[in-house]
């Protein structure tokens, strides 16, 4: 085995109504997902102001998802929605800077989905494993 | 303390002692780390006190060059710097760099002369620094009143100090008012500036006053009917500041900075700034 | 046709001043050089005849003055709009920044601006008068005398890739109305979208590496008209007069595109100011861009009271992941 | 007098950067320039005003001062500044030098801001004639001869050539070291290059304007102008003028939290920011009037008067070209002073 493996940090943004529960799920379910997943709580996934994900990044995060109910599903009838429109267009947009498109990702995962949580983080935390480091949208005073 | 090249470098201070004064002021004594006085200061100078990653602000010392034990600042909680400090505990380091500033003249301008020392709330503690000054050096200056006021009784600063030193000394005359009827009170109830006037004194006083702006201008009024001129009042100014040595711009008035050229100026001087302070 | 020229704007100005319809009027004003037009408030026809000034370097946009100017008092406020101007007005007015009523919109054509940068690139410093004739602009120079260039090639980059000689709102009309037209702005996007990743970090690295943090393109932006903008409240942990580092001249980009998106008219003024000459329209138009292909075409400002793309929405969006591979295929 | 060959200017430049940073004006995009670290290959732009003055080299944007370890109670202050090098900075104009005697009066006078200084100390500064100045040039109205700029070096370049004349001891050790690829010159070329830029400097359009209206002790003068009222109607208060600006000096004192400390660093600050004098117990300048004023009457005004009648300017017609709505120093002079722009 490598030493000197490179262990991505990821922030997780879950809604408190179904990706956080899901999370709790997949704990409860005793479904492994990689500890380099921090969980944030926020009450709706359009609580992320794309200002949340950029400082992520800068304090050295490598990748960041956002996890919501399922759309039709929001706690508050239709915060996904626009969640699912300002996160197209962010990433859009950073991918328009150059910035590589798999460091941020949405998915929906209900409090039913302890499961589909795991394994959304299992398979994004290769995502960004395989991506590296994150060189692009660094501030090297965070990261000495 | 300060290399004095090195002016943007503060040195590593620790807070020793925490004092409660008001609801909302606290007095924090400051020494270096193996127990000495920081610096050497006059009265009426400043010093910027920061925590790193809180930020940096500028106080007046409360305390008179005369104690050559430690130095005082009496802060009045309202912003970021001032509110972490309110949290800070005793044993807490801080950073200092200073002093600056040009301080009250009280080797020129204030010897041998009747002094009338006027504040209001927090304005008392860069006065504090004169006041105890001229009663250390007693024989150097004449006759001394106070007139000191605040919001309420619980408002007013140093009061323990005010009521068993300041008011047993017998060559001092302390003048209290708070601003509305409380229980418990029975001294004098009314704004400053009206007090000034109604205790009418002596236009031959050399006056320092100090207080929030609205104070100052009516007491200024005051005054000038009492017979004052501008060249025997003095104050002093707060302005927002970085580097407290003249450069970062943030408070030039007029041809002056406020951090270098003032904080205290005499009211001719000031006179002769544009409004902007 | 009439020739639009400074005395009709005058003329007209006169006669609203004077009947009472206004009691001032935004316009621009003459320079010491033939490029630096102010814009100002003018309170007589007097101030006006002196000096006002119309022609190729009327580039300011006066939406943006309303907001503050309409709340100082009761009066009429007069404004001469170009037709991006109105744009910007009409997308105010939809954000309830100002009360129409309180504003006399004047309509006034635009062939186009011109930028004097792209004549000094032309002909470096030392430019004694620019005056247009036709289609050419004649440049007298101190040290080359006189020369002649192609109004085209040194129209201000958002003039040359005009989305519409049309006015969406006025009281008056000035001249004849133009049409909405098809232009190619977003040619610039394509191309930037057809390179790699690689390429397209390299691109924005270098254009915005010059940022200096001015904040003029917030400043003249019709659409940034927050009270407090969040990059002035020390508490937001995005409040940096200056870059400290690459990381920050990015965030603050992408976070000011981003505040602006689907409100953006496209005017252009930021690209238009910036001292460093870093091309920010090109942010603001991909995500206009974006927003057109995802959502359906949105023109911000062209109806008064239309509904934002970012405060709408249905239920057959695209997933974001849908919206970054999209253009892969 | 030294001369080196425009063919051989790139020699100069490699030799010089052998021992010392260069920098030198390199284009950018079309008619820009700005001040870069020379690689072998660059080529030094005519273009006559870099973006942003040198004064980025000395007082650079952001600056980490210091940093800062915290555990528990306890501060520790680290000073990580390192041993400066030698620089040279080739090809600043007449009055982005003057700027800098500008700039000392205010880093250099008692308390010495060290971090200023040092640059001072360590940069060489290799002046160039403006061969041929731009219409927004103003330099002369503040008495500075484009013709003949100041400079540890002055340089003149003509069509064939650089006439490289030591005016300092810095100058004449650095011109010693360059002696293999320069040569000995009487200098005639460069005197005939002087005088052609002094006729050309009369011709320019603001060649006439006068700042003798300003200066010392005119506040009271100046302060409450009706002027101001229109002048800063439009301005939008940004920074651009004040950051593009080489006499500009003002500057802000910020902490970051790194991921195991704090760097504390200062970076420019704009006095036509309205959070500028904002402090919690209130802002004396309220409205962009006053920080407009501010600006202008610290130019003309404050600084002379603290300063022997040094104006804050030096008239390099950068805040012409820059400001979004074409307001500047120029129009504020013309205004106050009486004279009409027709």
């Amino acid at each position: 085995m490598q030493v000197n493996e490179f262990k991505p940090k990821i922030v997780a943004f879950c809604c408190n109504w179904c990706s956080y529960a899901g999370a709790d799920l997949a704990g409860s379910n005793r479904l492994a997902y990689p500890a380099e997943v921090k969980v944030i709580r926020v009450p709706c996934s359009c609580r992320v102001n794309p200002m949340f994900i950029l400082r992520a990044f800068q304090r050295g995060a490598d990748g960041v998802i956002i996890c919501g109910c399922h759309p039709g599903d929001c706690h508050y009838t239709s915060g996904n929605y626009y969640t699912r429109r300002r996160m197209a267009l962010l990433f859009s947009m950073l991918d328009y800077l150059g910035i590589e498109k798999g460091r941020t990702r949405v998915e929906w995962v209900s409090a039913a989905e302890g499961a589909k949580f795991a394994q959304t983080m299992n398979d994004f935390v290769q995502t960004v494993t395989a991506l590296g480091e994150n060189k692009r949208l660094e501030d090297l005073r965070c990261k000495k | 303390m300060n290399n004095i090249n090195e002016a943007l470098i503060p040195a590593v201070c620790e807070i020793v002692a925490i004092r409660q004064d008001t609801p909302d002021v606290k007095t924090f004594r400051v020494l270096t780390p193996d127990g000495k006085k920081p610096f050497i200061h006059k009265p009426g100078q400043c010093a910027m006190l920061s925590m790193p990653g809180v930020g940096e602000a500028l106080f007046s010392i409360t305390s008179s060059p005369t104690n050559k034990e430690y130095i005082e600042f009496s802060i009045k909680k309202c912003g970021c710097v001032t509110e972490w400090l309110h949290a800070a505990e005793v044993g807490q380091q801080i950073t200092v760099r200073g002093p600056y500033g040009n301080g009250f003249p009280v080797e020129t301008e204030f010897k041998g002369k009747d002094m009338l020392f006027i504040a209001g709330g927090i304005g008392l503690a860069p006065v504090r620094s004169v006041i105890n000054y001229v009663r250390d050096n007693r024989a150097n200056y004449g006759k001394v009143d106070i007139v000191y006021g605040s919001r309420s009784k619980d408002d007013l600063v140093f009061f323990e100090e005010i009521i068993n030193e300041w008011k047993n000394d017998p060559t001092v005359n302390v003048h209290l008012t708070i601003d509305r009827e409380q229980e418990g009170w029975d001294g004098h109830v009314g704004f400053v500036p009206s007090y000034v006037k109604e205790l009418g004194f002596d236009s031959n006083k050399t006056a320092v006053l100090c207080g929030p702006p609205i104070m100052i201008k009516f007491t200024l009024q005051g005054l000038a009917e009492l017979g004052f001129s501008n060249e025997q009042v003095f104050t002093t100014l707060e302005l927002r500041m970085k580097c407290g040595i003249g450069k970062c711009g943030r408070c030039n008035v007029g041809s002056k900075y406020v951090c270098k050229d003032g904080p205290v100026f005499r009211m001719d001087q000031l006179e002769e700034l544009p409004d902007e302070y | 046709m009439q020739k639009i020229n400074r005395e009709v704007l005058i003329n007209k100005a006169n006669e609203l001043l004077s009947n009472g319809t206004i009691n001032r009027v935004f316009g621009w004003e003459k320079g010491d050089f033939s490029y630096d037009v102010t814009p100002t408030i003018y309170f007589t026809a007097d101030q006006m005849n002196k000096k006002f000034i119309f022609d190729d370097f009327c580039g300011a946009n006066f939406s943006k003055y309303l907001v503050a100017e309409t709340k100082k008092d009761q009066n009429k406020v007069g404004v001469f709009l170009k037709p991006c101007d109105t744009y910007s007005f009409n997308q105010l007015l939809t954000e309830h920044r100002f009360d129409k009523e309180k504003v006399y919109a004047i309509g006034v054509p635009c062939d186009g601006m011109v930028d004097e940068k792209k004549i000094k690139a032309f002909f470096g410093e030392g430019i004694s008068s620019i005056t247009s004739e036709g289609d050419e602009i004649i440049v007298d120079t101190l040290y080359d005398g006189v020369k002649k260039v192609k109004k085209a090639d040194v129209l201000q980059e958002r003039c040359q890739n005009c989305k519409s000689k049309k006015h969406v709102y006025y009281d008056e009309l000035i001249g004849e109305d133009g049409e909405v037209l098809d232009s190619n702005r977003f040619d610039e996007v394509e191309k930037l979208e057809k390179m790699t990743a690689d390429e397209r970090f390299a691109f924005w690295q270098n254009e915005l590496s010059k940022c200096i943090r001015c904040n003029a393109c917030r400043d003249v932006c019709p659409a940034c008209t927050c009270e407090k903008c969040v990059f002035n409240n020390p508490n937001s942990g995005v409040e940096n007069k200056s870059p400290a580092n690459e990381f920050e001249e990015k965030m603050f980009h992408i976070i000011r595109a981003f505040h602006v998106a689907g409100r953006c008219t496209d005017c252009g003024e930021c690209s238009r100011v910036c001292p460093q000459g870093i091309p920010l329209h090109l942010l603001n138009r991909k995500f206009i861009k974006d927003i057109n292909s995802f959502y359906g075409n949105y023109q911000a400002g062209e109806q008064e009271g239309s509904r934002a793309p970012l405060t709408n929405y249905t239920k057959e969006d695209l997933e974001p992941s849908e919206a970054v591979n999209k253009g892969d295929n | 007098m030294r001369k080196c060959l425009l063919q051989n200017q790139n020699k100069l430049f490699d030799q010089i950067s052998s021992f010392a940073s260069l920098y030198i004006p390199v284009e950018t995009t079309g008619g820009n320039a700005s001040f870069k670290k020379y690689e072998q290959g660059m080529v030094m732009s005519d273009v006559l005003k870099t973006d942003r003055s040198p004064k980025d080299l000395f007082f650079p944007q952001t600056e980490n001062l210091m940093e800062f370890k915290t555990s528990g109670k306890n501060i520790e202050v680290i000073d990580n500044r390192k041993e400066s090098e030698d620089f040279v900075v080739f090809g600043v104009r007449g009055c982005d030098v003057k700027s800098f005697e500008v700039l000392d009066r205010v880093f250099l006078v008692e308390p010495v801001d060290t971090y200023y200084a040092t640059r001072r100390e360590h940069g060489i500064i290799v002046s160039m004639a403006c061969g041929r100045p731009a219409e927004t040039c103003f330099c002369q109205t503040f008495g500075i001869d484009a013709s003949a700029p100041e400079g540890d070096i002055v340089c003149y370049k003509t069509e064939d050539a650089l006439y490289l004349d030591a005016k300092t001891e810095k100058g004449k050790n650095l011109l010693s070291k360059l002696a293999d690829v320069t040569e000995e010159s009487d200098g005639k070329e460069a005197l005939k290059q002087k005088e052609q830029i002094k006729t050309v400097l009369a011709k320019l359009p603001l060649a006439n304007l006068k700042a003798d209206s300003f200066g010392k002790d005119k506040t009271k003068e100046f302060f409450d102008a009706p002027e101001w009222q229109i002048l800063s109607k439009s301005c939008l208060g940004c920074g651009t003028c004040t950051f593009v600006c080489p006499t500009c000096q003002c500057y802000d004192i910020k902490d970051f939290k790194t991921k195991d400390g704090v760097q504390r660093f200062r970076c420019w600050d704009s006095c036509m920011y309205s959070e500028f004098t904002k402090m919690s117990a209130g802002q004396p300048r309220l409205t962009q009037l006053e920080r407009f004023r501010q600006r202008f009457m610290h130019k003309l005004v404050y600084y002379p008067t603290n300063n022997d009648g040094l104006f804050s300017c030096v008239g390099c017609g950068r805040c012409i070209s820059k400001c979004p709505i074409s307001m500047n120093i120029v129009k504020v002079m013309k205004a106050l002073g009486g004279i009409d722009n027709e």
